[in-house]
């Protein structure tokens, strides 16, 4: 009974009173405070990840696995940020209100959480995506073959759009004039047909097709005909 | 959604994950399950603690002195600034390194990426979220003397305190997923979280992606030039919303890449549905128009992949002139 | 030969990747940029909205995908300025208003001075909850944002006392490197109310081909990765130059046409890599037999 | 899960429905009573309320077709079809199999069909007496993954080849995964990998080591911006709704096939009102009269 009717009747409840909220204007504030609930949620759930984390690399040093060390810089950092942030250390003080203890800024270069975010955080995680530039022609040389048709028409349209997105469009068939017949020749045109026609249409239907998985899906988890989030869990 | 990650873990391109592998000819690779040498791993690690210690003290006295006269505080800044870039560089020429081979330097960068982002993550979700819509309602009083002086005052707020209790409790169940036992528990809150989710979803995937996409995909599979226009309007005009002055026109020209392109889009979109519909076999008719659909996915992947490795390029691009013009100050 | 290629170490090709980007830096290579459809529809879209209309700009992204979406950050935000639009800020991103910040600070406050919070510009900051934060706002801002990201409540905000639901917008813009973004802004906001305000948006390369299905009809403007932040800036730079400081806009506004330039040399290489690579494979099977 | 049990909840589950629909209505009409003001129904959004009912029905009508228990039919895929090829020249070459379950945890619908792809896969590789291994960045998805292996190899017969050892978790970290597995990659070379579920970057990764290790690689997710990288490095690729349709497929639950069903006939409402609005808004070009019609049918669909 607690185990499963209960959080199904949950998941029906909280899911039918916001159908029904968009279509019945009296129901509206009922679904803005199931929202409401589930933004809060969604901020404990960033509390959950922090804990997991912490299981995972105290376990790690307790059990001096290989690397434990970077565990415990990772719990280092972590804790450092955290004081920082939850405690507001060297915040700028509220202008209106001063005396308030935590209402200042925590945020700007000039307090330590700000400071850590600008020189710290912020150029690792750019780093880390851009690495993926590397990776990328990695993989070009690699990985992308022309098997078939199909990846000839792929591995082809790339080319197309990877020459129309620079100046080497322009330089290489910029001189067809544009009121030419032979215009649709230039890359620049391939590109526009290309995007608004094919890759539009495509996608349309992709979008089409995954809409209809969602709403299946959805209706079967609303209706309690799929269960998985209840066995697996 | 899954509500055990950070909300942008599931954005469509993440930060990349580290390969360790080489290629047979390159020296292979530390990788975290293999044993990796614990001395020099352990003494680069102390170095690192310490540079970090020491910059956090720099730091610090820079924040302090700061507080104090404006001389010193001018300076304090430049200092902090320039601590920063430089301690922005090193991060970001250690997570390069692993491009020619996994290192500790590397390794001490992705852990405190890891250690900082959980904690940002957690800091924000506290300040921006919990604590003016949760906490503000459970004691209002408080959070006003605390944190939030300009809290608005509710009209009904033992009614918003009675409501707050509900994500309370549930948020303290999902939190009991940390614990090894009494799994059931969670899955309440995870329930109303999966049904909030379809909820929304539902009606929204039926609106915007289906209805919607539909209609954006019909148009006239004719298209006349718009210019030639007999009679009335001018030629600046491109109005074609008069009945009778597109009778007049469609005598006078086709626009046949207007036509072509119209065509191509409905076509587009019904041979790739065929291709997504799974109850007939891909034979005769049904085969040939999911093969041409089969086709438009190809060059839709193609676009998207130039437009992707743009993307990627741009990113790299960003941190070499910031390495180039931060750091070094070549500009 | 060809087919020892095929077991080239990759660090070569990292390297190419590396020199093909950081030698056009260097060297300051820039193209002509020729604005495109999309460019012009999102830079129209902005124009078209009364003088001094309130907009919503909300920034989901963060420093991950800054390089291609903080062009365009600061270009619509000068561009909205120059209009004389009033600005909110918000992100459904945590880092997201880091960069609102960032640009508030770098763009709106150094060639706009007379802008002042509250009245002119206000930031209300982040929220979890991902669409549905989207979602609550399109029918109930003040139970989302009881305050501004600072504490102040937003009745005492003259920009945002009279803020109800989005409908009050006059145009949504959405700087969008994923989920949640411009897709979510599409679906839970405009669906909502159609005809109440525009959608725009700012997207990374890798999300162009999921957001191409919503534009023109479900949103009237696109910039499409680096490209059409550095042809959207042009639109802007020509039309709203700075007099005072317009060595300083040429920069801040600049940066999508300097990233374009290394652009032209990696898409090159990207080329010749697939072609090599293909090559080597065929090749080594006409030498070695099947794989 | 025993199936008695399963019956006894999809009733309770109706029953639960059932009631709670007159509860909200009835609360609705209090509501109602309080707020004057306040419409039972907003106007505008009737025409999407209806294809609601539409779509939906036609998604609850394939699931009780299909618990009628008449036969269903779902096209071939070949993805599929290339599984058990994949499996077979593993064993020959005494190579092992990786499934990757995506990055994400059980509650992303692409996980739970990755999963259920992992059942079919597991079985088949118990046949061949294959060594399969499933690393996963979640615990639940690991629990999962062990207890689908688990009756893959009951079912196939060879429950005594089942080893729990070569289902794990590794990390929730999306990098430190993504290095665990591509390190296991180069270094143990399996000759088929398999990658169903939700990818984000590291579909390009993964796609790129197993291809310079010259794996079988066959893929299925729903992501649209990582669908390119698959499609041009892996051998097969099951796309969007292909991937979905194939887990219903493979998981052999009616309930499944039947709102697979339900989505064809979704499909076949949109193609036909396509058809119809391409039609009107085409005749309406030499037929200037039907104008106002073709206007009207596009506006109501876009709501």
């Amino acid at each position: 009974m607690l185990q499963r009717t209960v959080p199904m009747a949950i998941l029906s409840l909280s899911g039918l009173i916001l159908m029904l909220a968009y279509f019945s204007p009296m129901t509206t504030s009922w679904g803005e405070t199931v929202l409401d609930w589930f933004n809060i949620l969604a901020a404990v759930a960033f509390v959950l990840g922090a804990g997991n984390l912490l299981a995972v690399n105290l376990e790690k040093i307790s059990s001096r696995r290989a690397g434990w060390a970077y565990a415990a810089i990772t719990l280092i950092a972590f804790f450092l940020m955290l004081g920082f942030g939850l405690l507001k250390v060297g915040a700028v003080p509220n202008a209106e209100h001063p005396t308030v203890a935590f209402a200042g800024g925590y945020e700007t270069a000039a307090s330590p959480f700000g400071w850590t975010y600008e020189y710290i955080f912020s150029p690792l995680t750019a780093t880390m995506f851009a690495m993926l530039a590397f990776y990328v022609a990695s993989a070009a040389f690699r990985a992308f073959r022309a098997k078939n048709i199909e990846s000839i028409l792929l591995l082809g349209t790339a080319f197309i759009i990877l020459l129309a997105q620079t100046a080497a469009g322009m330089f290489l068939t910029g001189w067809i004039p544009e009121e030419s017949a032979f215009a649709f020749l230039r890359l620049d045109w391939m590109k526009v047909a290309i995007t608004e026609h094919i890759q539009t249409a495509g996608m349309r239907a992709i979008t089409i097709g995954i809409a209809l998985g969602v709403v299946a899906t959805s209706l079967r988890l609303i209706l309690g005909i799929d269960k998985s989030y209840l066995s697996k869990s | 959604m899954n509500p055990h990650q950070k909300s942008h873990e599931q954005t469509s391109s993440l930060p990349p994950s580290a390969t360790p592998s080489a290629p047979p000819s390159a020296t292979p690779a530390a990788t975290p399950s293999a044993p990796t040498p614990a001395r020099p791993n352990h003494r680069f690690l102390w170095i690192s603690l310490s540079v970090l210690g020491a910059s956090l003290t720099v730091l610090g006295t820079a924040m302090a002195a700061q507080q104090q006269g404006t001389d010193v505080a001018l300076a304090t800044v430049a200092l902090s600034k320039s601590i920063g870039t430089w301690c922005a560089a090193l991060l970001t020429i250690g997570i390069l390194t692993f491009l020619y081979r996994d290192n500790p330097f590397y390794k001490v960068c992705e852990s405190i990426l890891i250690g900082v982002s959980a904690a940002y993550w957690m800091v924000n979700g506290f300040w921006s979220t919990l604590v003016p819509n949760l906490f503000g309602k459970l004691m209002p009083g408080v959070v006003r003397d605390v944190a939030i002086p300009s809290l608005p005052v509710s009209a009904t707020p033992g009614f918003d305190m009675a409501l707050a209790f509900v994500p309370l409790l549930l948020g303290l169940m999902l939190l009991w997923r940390l614990s090894p036992k009494g799994g059931w528990i969670s899955v309440w809150p995870l329930a109303f979280i999966i049904g909030t989710t379809a909820g929304i979803r539902l009606v929204a995937s039926i609106e915007a992606d289906l209805l919607a996409q539909a209609s954006a995909t019909i148009r006239p599979l004719v298209v006349f030039k718009e210019t030639v226009l007999v009679g009335g309007i001018g030629a600046g005009s491109t109005t074609t919303s008069d009945p009778s002055v597109a009778m007049a026109a469609s005598v006078q020209a086709l626009d046949f890449w207007g036509t072509v392109g119209a065509v191509t889009g409905v076509v587009g979109v019904l041979s790739v549905l065929t291709y997504f519909f799974f109850s007939l076999e891909h034979k005769g008719a049904v085969g040939k128009s999911a093969r041409l659909g089969v086709w438009f996915l190809m060059i839709t992947f193609g676009s998207a992949f130039g437009l992707t490795v743009m993307g990627r390029i741009t990113l790299l691009a960003q941190r070499l002139e910031f390495l180039f013009k931060d750091w070094m100050g070549i500009s | 030969m060809l087919a020892r290629l095929g077991g080239i170490d990759r660090r070569w090709i990292f390297l190419a990747m590396g020199l093909s980007i950081a030698v056009p830096i260097l060297l300051k290579l820039r193209f002509p940029e020729v604005p495109g459809p999309m460019a012009k529809a999102t830079f129209n879209a902005i124009e078209s909205v009364p003088e001094g209309s309130r907009v919503l700009l909300s920034f989901d992204y963060d420093p991950g995908s800054a390089g291609e979406l903080q062009p365009m950050a600061n270009a619509i935000v000068h561009h909205c300025a120059a209009r004389g639009h009033k600005i909110v800020f918000m992100a459904l991103w945590p880092l997201g208003k880091q960069m609102a910040e960032g640009t508030i600070k770098d763009v709106l406050l150094e060639f706009h001075p007379t802008y002042t919070y509250g009245k002119d510009y206000v930031q209300l900051g982040y929220k979890a909850g991902n669409e549905a934060v989207v979602k609550l706002m399109a029918t109930n801002v003040p139970q989302q944002y009881s305050t501004d990201a600072a504490g102040a409540a937003l009745a005492s905000l003259p920009i945002v006392a009279d803020l109800a639901k989005l409908a009050d917008f006059k145009l949504i813009a959405s700087l969008s490197a994923g989920y949640p973004g411009a897709k979510e802004w599409v679906q839970y906001a405009n669906s909502a109310d159609p005809e109440a305000f525009k959608v725009i948006s700012g997207s990374t390369g890798v999300q162009v081909s999921q957001l191409l299905p919503y534009y023109p009809a479900q949103m009237e403007g696109m910039l499409v990765a680096v490209k059409g932040a550095a042809e959207y800036e042009m639109l802007v730079t020509a039309k709203y130059p700075s007099s005072e400081k317009p060595a300083l806009l040429a920069e801040r506004l600049g940066q999508g046409r300097v990233r374009m330039g290394p652009q032209l040399v990696a898409h090159l290489l990207m080329i010749g890599l697939i072609i090599l690579g293909n090559v080597a494979m065929v090749a080594g099977r006409a030498r070695g037999g099947a794989r | 899960m025993d199936r008695p049990h399963l019956t006894c909840l999809r009733r309770t589950s109706t029953r639960l429905f059932v009631a709670a629909t007159p509860i909200l209505l009835l609360a609705t009409t209090v509501t109602a009573a309080a707020e004057e003001q306040s419409g039972w129904i907003n106007t505008a959004r009737v025409p999407l309320l209806i294809a609601l009912v539409l779509i939906c029905g036609a998604v609850i009508a394939g699931i009780a077709i299909a618990r009628t228990g008449r036969p269903l039919h779902i096209r071939k895929l070949a993805a599929l079809d290339a599984v058990e090829e994949a499996i077979g020249r593993a064993t020959e070459m005494g190579r092992s199999v990786l499934f990757v379950p995506g990055i994400q945890d059980m509650t992303d619908i692409q996980t739970v069909a990755g999963v259920t792809v992992l059942g079919r896969v597991a079985k088949i590789a118990a046949e061949y007496d294959a060594r399969l291994e499933v690393p996963t960045a979640r615990s639940i998805v690991m629990a999962a993954a062990r207890e689908t292996v688990r009756a893959a190899h009951y079912s196939a017969g060879r429950p005594e080849s089942y080893n729990e050892a070569n289902i794990y978790y590794i990390t929730d970290e999306q990098f430190g995964y993504v290095a665990a597995v591509t390190g296991k990659m180069v270094r143990e070379k399996p000759a088929a990998c398999f990658y169903m579920g939700a990818f984000y970057a590291e579909s390009l990764l993964f796609a790129e080591n197993g291809n310079s290790i010259g794996a079988i690689q066959i893929a299925g997710t729903a992501e649209p911006s990582q669908l390119p990288f698959f499609v041009a490095a892996c051998d097969y690729t099951l796309i969007g709704e292909e991937f979905f349709a194939a887990s219903a497929y493979l998981s052999g639950e009616r309930d499944q096939l039947g709102s697979v069903k339900g989505q064809d006939f979704g499909k076949l409402l949109i193609t036909a009102a396509i058809l119809i609005g391409c039609a009107l808004a085409t005749a309406a070009v030499f037929m200037p009269s039907l104008t106002d019609a073709a206007s009207t049918f596009k506006a109501i669909l876009g709501g």
